[in-house]
């Protein structure tokens, strides 16, 4: 079933993807997409001191109108008919040199359009949060400068017409997520957060700057129309490696498994920060790079099949982690990483998935962001409290915030009407029908996990809003200001009636089919999609009963007890950090050290033992200088002797 | 009896001057051992000034001399004029010009 | 034709420069250092119009003057540049002002007068400009060496408390290399000599360039010259001197130092040692690859173990000579421009670090990373501007670093498959030591004794800017340099008789856009 | 008359005819012999002789290899003036410090033989290769008109300069040696008044006896004798009686007339040691420029050196 299944997938593929029109008329404005926020960091930046009482505003200005631009795309990108909506700008020639000519230039297509609207559109709305938030932070401007850079660095990302520039949005949004990670740079855990971020993401971007090298080894460029395009030319074996490759860059950017540790420090920066970042728009950079390369991943099977796994592990292994975590925005950032694990999951399996990998992740921007919101309220309600064993009944007190961040959770454990339901359970069922032992395999992880997402976002609804008040002393916590509640409010409608605006009628998947090919409906299910449905509610309502039962009713001690291996395996990241720090951090300061007594002694001792013997040496010789006149006759005359010596032996 | 011997006799004495220079200690006796290198020097000029033939030899040896004589008063006043110092004439005594 | 001598304009002025402020009166110091200032900045000026007239397209040597210097031995005054030496001009006649408006106070306390320091650093600017001007293989030579002197009265008598080892190291070391080199100049001279017809040999560096060399002498003479460029940039086992140069130099001169004066070892293998000894470029290619990859890691890890602010630095340049080398002997069009393109960037991103280095050091008076922490709250444009050099050095994309090493490394990739993979791991380590360092001295609680540092001056500010300016310019359009590049490249590649690998698909089939 | 007979001589045969091989096998040995003696002469004063004898004898060989006006430069100039000086310089200065045999430098005798004997073996293996069978051309036709005016035609045309220089040689030889020995006259130039009042305070108005005096000999060496018989040390100068002591002669000064008749036994002149000394011991001890000698200038009083310390 799965052989049938993959040959009408190949043919499909072949279809040449769309090479783009050339930018006109209204098309003409998206350069000016990266352009606004990119010169409002800019002016933020370099303004210094005298733009702080007005910094926060030019930020939001930037990110709102650059919204602007989009939706004004977004309506003249509707008018094209389906197959040529691809609009392709070219800015300058970046890199001219012999045969590698890489041109800078924009590409906007509906995949990078869905995209674009979902960061401008909650860039904007965490923007006029965070002029909340952040209102009595000293660094403010430098904060919107930050923000502005991430929102100038992911559209660059999004809208690059080839691999290099992608690379350069990759690095970018790297930078500023390090930025603003590490943006309370007073506090060393953050600074180290920020760092180890970087890092990570760094090993990642090896994984894509190997895999454009390799591409322009065997393609001979590195734009999508060029790579792309000729996929089917080449051997499947370069292919796989280079999807392989592709698939570290995306670990490395979306916290998958081998490189995920950093998503849950990462925590360390403000909470805008998190939502924006960490929930909606960096992390599925991931996703994003599979589902653009798409082409590639389809002639490499097992490089898809390695996607799935990835994509598979991630996911449990961040819902065992949001178990055990009491900091909420850690909980959240592991249930990010689960989400995402969904993401790739469905991104590994073949055109069938990319529309509802995208799907997931446009649903996720919206709830996972409102959650980051809300979570941000209520630590601002609760100066800066984020142990949730100090929360409890904060429902009577903070009712807006309590509502949004409901509906949020509602739609993260998949009930019907909410977005969650339509993308996630669409995830579960393209993973059963990928047919044969994995599809069953990924199948039931996926499902088993759906629950455990219910098992823990219950408990942490439980353990902040139900159950008695455990605040802090002295701690009146009160609802947060209309500026930090709108978007909050916004984004919760979003997570209400996005899921079924995008999915019914197959909104979505007709608007990305010019990019990933249709999303096949052909071959038959393993399981029906409505007893799959009846059987996911099943599991989710086994999950929220569990948390409710565990969290809900029993009172909440203000210590974390002592608990299994398995929990405590949770609560240390399942042993992530300590695996990074012991196979490579420490033997990395070994060999540092190592290196620094041998460049000492070794290469500088054997310089100054040189100059040590040559010294040795004179100071010898000079001891031949005696005094006494009739040994220096003595030598004089042995040399005589040796020139005459000399001289009688050339001439015999 | 070609001339050769007169050239062994001028090596011979040269040598024991040599040999004079390093072994005596009194700095006349191995002033007159220097003196004694370069009559063999002459010796051997003249030899050879007659073996081919031209006075060129015969010249240089005259040279020879005066400088040898010029040397001699020279040499002769600074081994005075150490004596005047050091009360000595050995050569061993003045050896301060060292390490 | 007797068109206007550029490049003996270019090169003259500062030493005229030099003149005028050592004739000016001990009392007016002041009056000196502008003179000084002035003299750099005509220089830039003549840099910048002859840049205007050398055109990409055109012949290989452009701006060429020839005049014979010793007939006996056919040597030659003969000056002419192509698109490398101009580049590596440029970056000298752009760093030097900069050097000199960034010491402004900083020889205050040497062992000779102020006039003398300002006075060393524009005849290092002629030796420099003589350095990468010189097409005369003789001339090369005689600049490679003189360059040495005035580098070594810089950090002789004006350089940190170990400044004498320091510099005798250095001068040493680049003068047993300068010596091997000689040897090989010779032996070049010699065996053009019973090539070339006529009784006098040529040192002239296109007429060598065609001379057939047996293999064994080939390989001889590729090894004199290349040990002597080995040191100069150092490359991995002959490295010792940078650090200790470096960090006992006076700002100034550890930029120029670092900035230019390592450069022309780099220059010197891209100009000399290949197209001169193509076979011998090819045998010992791999080695080459090798030690520029330790160096790479080397570099990195030993930067990361540094106490000492000045020679983590210097301990980085290693790294990022190690990734230029590998440019050069990688033999593809890609990787050798850029190399060229990479020395370039090098100099105004390492010398940033070290002008920032230098700034903070004054503020402190000490080197220790140990003694900073927490400057962000107390000096953010410093930290701000500490920054974006730390980035530029662990080659962001967007600043400049970043175009040079991805074509270095993509150049490398498609001849040597696994050095270009091994060098691509060594960027996480540039990431890792320069986010170390600006963690432990920008971030974190501040420091003790840090509450009132002063954050960038006008005149420091007047020095940084222009640098981060260029650095982020070069990083978002390189186009103009690259231009001027890679015709150079080409005819390198040329004469080494070396073709790029073609990519497996024919680009042609498939019609590029 | 004799440069005739010895033209003859050499016109007779061009190699080496029978009568110089006579002169060559009496000088040679006595040429060779004097070397010799003089480097094993244990007195300075016989290595001089010696020296002379071989210089004389060298003389000789110049006039059998037909040089007969360098056989008369260095009869006269070399032989007669140059070791005369030697010789005036050895009574000057060194004859009380004759060597001992033990030699101080180590290892400076056996390698001195060594190189010796090499040198030797060198030389006479290089003359042998280089001149084996070479008969000499002989002097007739550049002697034509006499040996002096064939040197004179060369010295004065080709080697004029040279000729020229060695007059300059001479002259700042001479210049050096006086400039080396003269010594400034520190002390005020004594006049006559001044050495008057020195006798008078000296604590000795009357002249110093005269030796000899009713002594058995007038050498310079026997003292005049005092009325109660005792010898008068003064009458014997200090150089006198300082060689006297060199020499090892026990001198009579201060003994009893009645001993003075009496042969004195000869001393046996054993090995005395000149005050040379080890040279590791003279390291131990700084050397301070301070001059013995009794001509040096008197003592500054104390006083002044402290005000102008």
């Amino acid at each position: 079933m799965s052989v049938l299944a993959s040959q009408a997938l190949a043919q499909l593929a072949a279809a040449p993807a769309p090479s783009p029109v050339p930018a006109s008329g209204s098309f003409s404005l998206t350069v000016w997409l990266v352009l606004l926020p990119l010169i409002g960091a800019a002016v933020l930046l370099l303004s210094g001191r005298r733009a702080d009482p007005w910094g926060h505003l030019v930020g939001v200005a930037a990110s709102v109108a650059s919204f602007l631009v989009a939706v004004v795309l977004f309506f003249s990108l509707q008018g094209h008919a389906g197959d040529e909506r691809s609009i392709g700008q070219h800015l300058f020639s970046w890199v001219p040199v012999a045969g590698f000519h890489v041109d800078a230039g924009l590409l906007l297509d509906p995949l990078s359009m869905a995209f674009v609207l979902l960061i401008t559109g909650v860039g904007s709305l965490i923007h006029i949060y965070s002029v909340g938030y952040m209102s009595h932070d000293a660094g403010r401007r430098r904060f919107f400068g930050y923000l502005n850079l991430f929102v100038a660095a992911m559209l660059l990302l999004v809208l690059a017409d080839g691999y290099l520039l992608l690379y350069v949005g990759w690095e970018g949004v790297g930078l500023a997520s390090y930025l603003l990670i590490g943006f309370w740079t007073f506090k060393p855990t953050a600074a180290t957060a920020a760092k180890k971020a970087f890092v990570v993401n760094r090993v990642g971007d090896v994984g894509l700057g190997l895999a454009i090298m390799l591409m322009f080894a065997t393609f001979g460029t590195t734009s999508f129309v060029g790579v792309l395009g000729n996929a089917d030319f080449v051997s499947s074996g370069t292919l796989t490696a280079i999807g392989l490759l592709l698939l570290l860059g995306a670990c490395g950017k979306s916290a998958q498994a081998p490189l995920q540790t950093w998503l849950l420090d990462a925590m360390e920066g403000p909470t805008p920060v998190s939502a924006l970042i960490h929930a909606a728009t960096m992390v599925t950079a991931g996703v994003y790079l599979v589902v653009r390369s798409g082409p590639i991943f389809d002639l490499a099977p097992d490089a898809r099949l390695a996607v799935t796994i990835v994509g598979a592990v991630t996911l449990s292994m961040g819902a065992l982690i949001g178990c055990a975590k009491d900091d909420i925005k850690k909980v959240l950032a592991a249930s990010t990483m689960s989400q995402i694990g969904y993401m790739v999951l469905a991104a590994g399996l073949g055109p069938a998935g990319y529309a509802i990998a995208i799907l997931h992740l446009l649903t996720h921007g919206f709830f996972k962001a409102g959650m980051f919101l809300g979570a941000g309220s209520v630590m601002h309600a609760l100066d800066d409290e984020v142990d949730m064993r100090r929360y409890g009944g904060l429902r009577k007190v903070m009712p807006i915030t309590f509502v949004t961040f409901g509906l949020g959770y509602l739609a993260i454990i998949g009930l019907p009407p909410f977005s969650g339901f339509f993308s996630k359970d669409k995830i579960i069922e393209a993973a059963f029908d990928k047919g044969g032992t994995s599809g069953w395999v990924l199948g039931t992880t996926a499902l088993v996990a759906a629950g455990v997402t219910a098992f823990y976002m219950t408990r942490l609804m439980a353990m902040t809003f139900f159950g008695e008040a455990r605040w802090a002393k002295g701690a009146h916590p009160h609802e947060a200001p209309s500026v930090m509640t709108a978007p909050m409010v916004v984004l919760a409608i979003g997570s209400v009636c996005a899921g079924g605006l995008l999915v019914l009628g197959g909104s979505l998947q007709n608007w990305l089919e010019p990019v990933v090919g249709q999303s096949v409906e052909v071959g038959a299910h393993t399981i029906s999609p409505t007893v799959l449905t009846l059987i996911t509610l099943l599991v989710v309502g086994g999950g929220v009963a569990g948390g409710w039962v565990v969290f809900g009713r029993r009172s909440i001690p203000v210590t974390a007890p002592a608990a299994g291996p398995l929990v405590v395996a949770a609560r240390r990241d399942l042993y992530g950090d300590a695996a990074n720090e012991a196979l490579l951090m420490r033997p990395g300061q070994w060999l540092t050290r190592w290196l620094v007594w041998f460049d000492g002694r070794g290469v500088d001792g054997f310089v100054n033992g040189l100059a040590a013997t040559i010294g040795g040496g004179s100071a010898r010789l000079r001891r031949w200088q005696t005094g006494f006149v009739r040994s220096y006759a003595l030598s004089m005359f042995g040399g005589a002797a040796l020139v005459v010596a000399a001289v009688l032996v050339v001439r015999l | 009896m070609s001339p050769d011997w007169w050239l062994y006799l001028s090596a011979a004495l040269f040598s024991v001057g040599a040999a004079g220079v390093l072994l005596r200690r009194n700095a006349i006796v191995v002033f007159m051992c220097v003196e004694l290198m370069l009559n063999a020097v002459n010796l051997t000029l003249v030899t050879f000034s007659r073996i081919n033939g031209d006075l060129d030899g015969q010249i240089i040896a005259f040279f020879v001399m005066v400088v040898a004589a010029a040397e001699v008063v020279v040499g002769l006043a600074i081994i005075v004029t150490i004596f005047r110092t050091r009360r000595t004439a050995s050569l061993d005594e003045a050896n301060l010009l060292k390490y | 034709m007797t068109s206007f001598p550029w490049l003996t304009t270019i090169g003259l002025v500062p030493t005229l420069g030099a003149v005028a402020v050592l004739a000016a009166p001990k009392t007016r110091e002041q009056a000196a250092k502008s003179v000084a200032l002035g003299t750099s900045l005509l220089t830039l000026v003549l840099t910048i119009v002859a840049c205007v007239r050398y055109d990409a397209g055109g012949s290989r040597f452009q701006l060429v003057e020839s005049h014979s210097w010793i007939p006996a031995f056919g040597v030659r005054y003969a000056l002419g540049v192509d698109g490398i030496a101009l580049s590596l001009i440029a970056l000298s006649a752009v760093l030097v002002p900069i050097v000199i408006l960034a010491s402004w106070w900083d020889a205050e306390d040497g062992e000779r007068s102020v006039r003398t320091f300002f006075a060393l650093i524009l005849v290092l600017e002629t030796m420099m400009i003589g350095v990468f001007a010189a097409t005369d293989v003789f001339l090369f030579y005689v600049f490679f060496e003189a360059m040495l002197i005035p580098m070594y009265f810089l950090i002789g008598s004006y350089g940190g408390a170990q400044r004498s080892y320091a510099a005798v190291k250095f001068l040493l070391y680049s003068l047993f290399g300068g010596l091997l080199m000689l040897a090989a100049v010779i032996g070049l001279y010699v065996v053009g000599n019973q090539q070339l017809a006529g009784s006098i040999g040529s040192f002239d560096f296109q007429t060598l360039v065609n001379i057939h060399i047996t293999p064994g002498v080939e390989k001889a003479l590729f090894l004199g010259f290349f040990i002597a460029f080995a040191i100069k940039a150092p490359l991995w086992p002959f490295h010792t001197w940078l650090p200790d140069a470096a960090a006992e130099a006076p700002t100034g001169a550890a930029v120029l130092l670092v900035g230019v004066l390592d450069k022309v070892g780099t220059f010197g293998m891209l100009r000399y040692c290949l197209p001169l000894f193509p076979d011998a470029s090819h045998y010992f290619a791999p080695v080459v690859i090798t030690l520029a990859i330790i160096g790479i890691f080397y570099g990195a890890l030993l930067a990361m173990g540094q106490p000492d602010l000045k020679r983590l630095v210097a301990y980085t340049s290693v790294a990022h000579f190690g990734f230029i080398a590998l440019g050069v002997f990688a033999f593809t069009s890609q990787a050798q421009a850029g190399a060229t393109l990479y020395m370039v960037n090098h100099g105004f991103s390492t010398g940033a670090l070290f002008l920032l280095v230098g700034f903070l050091i004054h503020r402190r008076h000490s080197r220790l990373v140990g003694d900073y922490g927490g400057v962000q709250q107390v000096a953010p444009w410093l930290a701000g501007a500490f920054m974006v050099a730390g980035l530029s050095s662990l080659a962001l994309p967007g600043l400049n670093s970043f175009v040079s090493e991805f074509l270095v490394l993509v150049g490398t990739f498609t001849r040597y498959r696994t050095a270009a993979v091994i060098a691509t791991v060594g960027i996480v380590l540039a990431a890792l030591y320069i986010l170390l360092v600006i963690q432990r001295t920008m971030h974190g609680p501040l420091r003790a004794g840090l509450e009132h540092t002063p954050d960038l001056s006008l005149r420091e500010a007047w020095v940084i800017a222009p640098v981060l300016a260029i650095i982020v310019a070069l990083g978002v359009y390189p186009k103009p340099l690259l231009d001027v590049i890679t015709p150079s490249v080409k005819a390198t590649m040329h004469d080494t008789g070396t073709t790029d690998p073609a990519p497996k698909l024919p680009v042609a089939q498939e019609g590029d856009k | 008359m004799t440069s005739l007979t010895l033209n003859s001589l050499a016109l007779a045969a061009s190699h080496m005819s029978t009568a110089e091989t006579v002169g060559f096998w009496i000088l040679a040995p006595i040429a060779l012999l004097g070397a010799l003696g003089v480097i094993f002469a244990r007195s300075a004063v016989h290595a001089g002789l010696l020296l002379g004898l071989v210089m004389l004898s060298l003389g000789v060989v110049y006039g059998v290899q037909d040089a007969q006006f360098l056989m008369f430069v260095q009869l006269i100039v070399y032989a007669g003036a140059v070791m005369s000086l030697f010789l005036f310089v050895l009574m000057l200065v060194g004859i009380d410090s004759s060597d001992s045999l033990v030699e101080t430098l180590r290892a400076q005798r056996p390698l001195a033989l060594l190189l010796g004997l090499g040198f030797a073996v060198l030389l006479v293996a290089g003359i042998a290769d280089a001149t084996t069978g070479t008969t000499s051309a002989g002097l007739e036709e550049a002697n034509a008109d006499g040996n002096v005016l064939g040197l004179a035609k060369l010295l004065f045309t080709r080697y004029v300069f040279a000729f020229e220089l060695t007059s300059a040689l001479l002259i700042t030889a001479a210049l050096g040696a006086m400039v080396l020995t003269h010594r400034e006259k520190i002390g005020p130039k004594l006049t006559q008044k001044m050495m008057m009042q020195e006798r008078v305070r000296g604590g000795r108005p009357s002249p110093l006896p005269g030796p000899g005096v009713f002594a058995r000999s007038n050498a310079v060496g026997t003292p005049a004798l005092l009325p109660d018989g005792t010898a008068a040390s003064e009458s014997v100068s200090p150089s006198v009686a300082q060689t006297l002591a060199g020499r090892g002669v026990e001198s009579v000064v201060g003994r009893h007339p009645a001993t003075i008749d009496a042969q004195p036994a000869p001393v046996e002149p054993e090995s005395f040691e000149a005050e040379s000394f080890q040279p590791e011991t003279f390291e131990a001890e700084p050397f301070e420029w301070a001059p013995s000698s009794p001509e040096s200038p008197p003592e500054p009083e104390p006083a002044t050196t402290e005000e102008d310390a």
